[in-house]
């Protein structure tokens, strides 16, 4: 299960079937895969699940709902409570076209967590008492009441790292960690965007965020310039 | 009636609750106006996209991987770390900062907080609040105190979908300063140039009344 | 709630009193915090619960078992299948004078996690169908049986860092990761004995592994020689 | 009858098994030998106190922070990574481990594995052995085919506590290789010397012979 090292992003994506269920890490513009996400942009594939923390107007993911890919969305932040212009999936929602389910943000991080774990689901406080506890199982620990969450896993991840040595070894810079880091182990696929590839041996073991063994291809591409209207 | 309390003077008033060695989690929007007011206090900032010691925002410099979770740029201090998202949140929920302050449409009497949802416009988004409403030690509110439409949003019962039940523990408005505790609302500040009739005119929760009620010191 | 630096272990365990329930990190030999073990050895403090990997011949911890300090263990590793000579906890725990819960050594990890991350239980394949399970609830999740297994936490976390800054934040060398990085989230508080105390700033924010605000005390002790017999 | 094979010869027969591109972890004891076979192949080791990427065992260097799972210290390899242990079973339990080498006291005809507990000696630890037979997405136990007593450790049912049920893939014995499959153990390999007869007499559960059972090439 050697890493694959590709040099353009639109052969890494390459794989990817239509229906396809797919993570995306980052969280603004902190660790976003974007040249991962113009690659599918312009592959065309599309009935795609989308899992994500953001997909809003500015966001790379929205061309894929401008291009009619997306049929549905897992996401934190997705439809905004004030006015002014939409996003392509704000429309396509409002109207129907297509799906969204709307994770609090830390049950998404332990959701993808558990679903790399091999944890079949957890308690959590958050969301008893909301629309978000709808059709779950409410469970009573030591007297306190808890959601049971499930894991979430996809058939690929798409994530951003800074460095990743031929090993697939990954490195992550400041807040891009985010769901990069989680989503690297709960895909059946890993793919992963970075800034630089260096020499096995040249990252400290002490280093490492995400171990080689979960990545399966990587692709050096400049970063692109993000900014969230 | 006089004029209620600038964003920034409620921002203002609600750094006051904070002190030394605190941890605290601003929410993106007014709440995040309160780091203006915390020179000289050694407070850790953390915010739930994976950043625990940061500065201010800054205004020139943009870097991509070096953001609050309003994806606003911000300074990096030292001892700071960085972290993933289920750490993050597993520091949030798991009791570990001191004080979140949020943004808030309405709490109800016994606490309830509805920040997240707004049924006119059919949009809102999750984001981490949930998860701070559940998991700060403390968790302070603030909004303005009424509507544009001139509704009250602190009632009995939220209209609202939920964000947490009974989380809230403190509430700044532009009117007024609000204890919650053991499911009651008390008004035990007023801000300047507003009466306590005012207040109780424009709140649809019974409010008891601090015996030691005054004007907030700006 | 700034940390505590000591220059003592035995002033930083002082805080410690009877009938406590402390954890310790460390597996084997790799990030054992023996200082503070020999400091608790030294208190005297007694009818202590603890909860760690390993207690066996040659393990300091065997040292309060000796002196009778302990009355419960939680541990993955305690009593050996193989003959020989026994610990002073087998000794004790073969003529019923200390209490052991054997947890399998992915979920002592998963439950302290749980513990220091507000998650009230999780769905784990592990100890289906053997003595593990016993007075647990089974769970069923898509057709897979789990077992719901409970956080744990303690009064005291005893754990052992390479270097920590001024302001308790720690980095971990080579393997002593393993349950120091967790014990230092579920603990009411923690103790940290680290080789080095560093300026803050020179410790890299991506490089930290606990951020100090974690941590309760920091003591700085040269470390303790030990091996497994 | 022959002699059995060696505890040697048990891993080199097991490290046949392994392939390039594998990630392996080998239990404490005579798995752990298996790692003398290895070279030439492009295996990565995990130990699951929180290595990725280690090689040999280090006879005469002990760094404390740098042990395996069996307390042993080892060489770090190019490309090695630390984590700590809610992680490393979150590799473990998640699927992410190929091949896991297990030592065994019995497995039963439907491949359910007993080795962490002797009755006989009121002893035994669970480690991580419960995780690993859960885990991993194949099975490996080595193991001794009787025991000194003479009496078979392939048996219907177990009569030690399990560690995991219907785990096991395949068993390597001094005696024989058995494929555990679809809850059926069929005999596939011989040791050298020793006839399928002898083993079956041996063997507690019922064995399918393969049909091309052949003598183990070591």
């Amino acid at each position: 299960m050697a890493v694959e090292i590709f040099s353009d992003p639109a052969r890494a994506v390459s794989i990817v079937q239509n229906d396809s269920s797919i993570m995306f890490g980052g969280f603004v513009s902190a660790g976003s895969p974007s040249n991962l996400i113009m690659a599918l942009h312009n592959s065309g594939q599309s009935n795609l699940t989308l899992m994500a923390n953001n997909i809003g107007l500015g966001d790379k993911l929205d061309l894929l709902c401008e291009s009619r890919q997306v049929s549905k969305v897992i996401a934190t932040f997705a439809i905004r409570a004030s006015g002014g212009r939409q996003s392509n999936f704000e429309q396509q929602y409002h109207k129907g076209e297509v799906g969204l389910e709307l994770v609090p943000q830390g049950t998404f991080a332990e959701r993808i967590r558990a679903g790399g774990a091999g944890i079949g689901g957890f308690l959590t406080p958050t969301g008893v008492g909301t629309m978000v506890a709808e059709g779950k199982e409410i469970m009573h620990v030591k007297g306190k009441e808890y959601l049971l969450e499930l894991p979430l896993r996809a058939d690929y991840a798409f994530i951003k790292a800074y460095k990743a040595d031929t090993q697939g070894n990954l490195v992550y810079r400041g807040a891009s960690k985010n769901f990069n880091e989680l989503m690297a182990t709960a895909a059946d696929c890993v793919i992963a965007e970075v800034e630089q590839i260096v020499e096995v041996g040249s990252l400290r073991p002490s280093q490492i965020h995400t171990p080689g063994i979960f990545v399966d291809r990587v692709v050096q591409c400049d970063p692109v310039e993000i900014r969230w209207e | 009636m006089a004029d209620g309390l600038s964003r920034e003077l409620i921002a203002l008033r609600a750094s006051r609750e904070l002190s030394d060695g605190m941890i605290v989690n601003l929410g993106i929007g007014l709440p995040t106006l309160v780091s203006n007011f915390i020179d000289g206090l050694d407070i850790t900032l953390q915010s739930e996209n994976g950043i625990l010691g940061y500065g201010n925002i800054l205004e020139d410099d943009f870097e991509p991987d070096f953001i609050n979770a309003g994806g606003q740029p911000v300074e990096i201090l030292p001892g700071a770390s960085f972290f993933n998202s289920a750490e993050s949140f597993g520091m949030i929920r798991g009791g570990h900062i001191d004080v979140a302050i949020l943004g808030g449409l309405q709490v109800s009497s016994i606490g309830d907080l509805a920040n997240w949802y707004v049924p006119e416009r059919g949009g809102g988004s999750i984001g981490g609040a949930m998860d701070l409403a559940v998991g700060a030690k403390k968790l302070i509110i603030t909004m303005a105190h009424i509507t544009k439409d001139g509704a009250p949003r602190i009632m009995n019962e939220c209209s609202y979908p939920l964000t947490a039940e009974k989380c809230v523990d403190l509430i700044v408005t532009d009117l007024a300063v609000i204890q919650c505790q053991d499911q009651q609302l008390t008004l035990v500040e007023t801000a300047p140039g507003i009466s306590v009739d005012e207040i109780i005119n424009l709140t649809a929760a019974e409010l008891i009344i601090d015996s030691n009620v005054k004007e907030m010191s700006l």
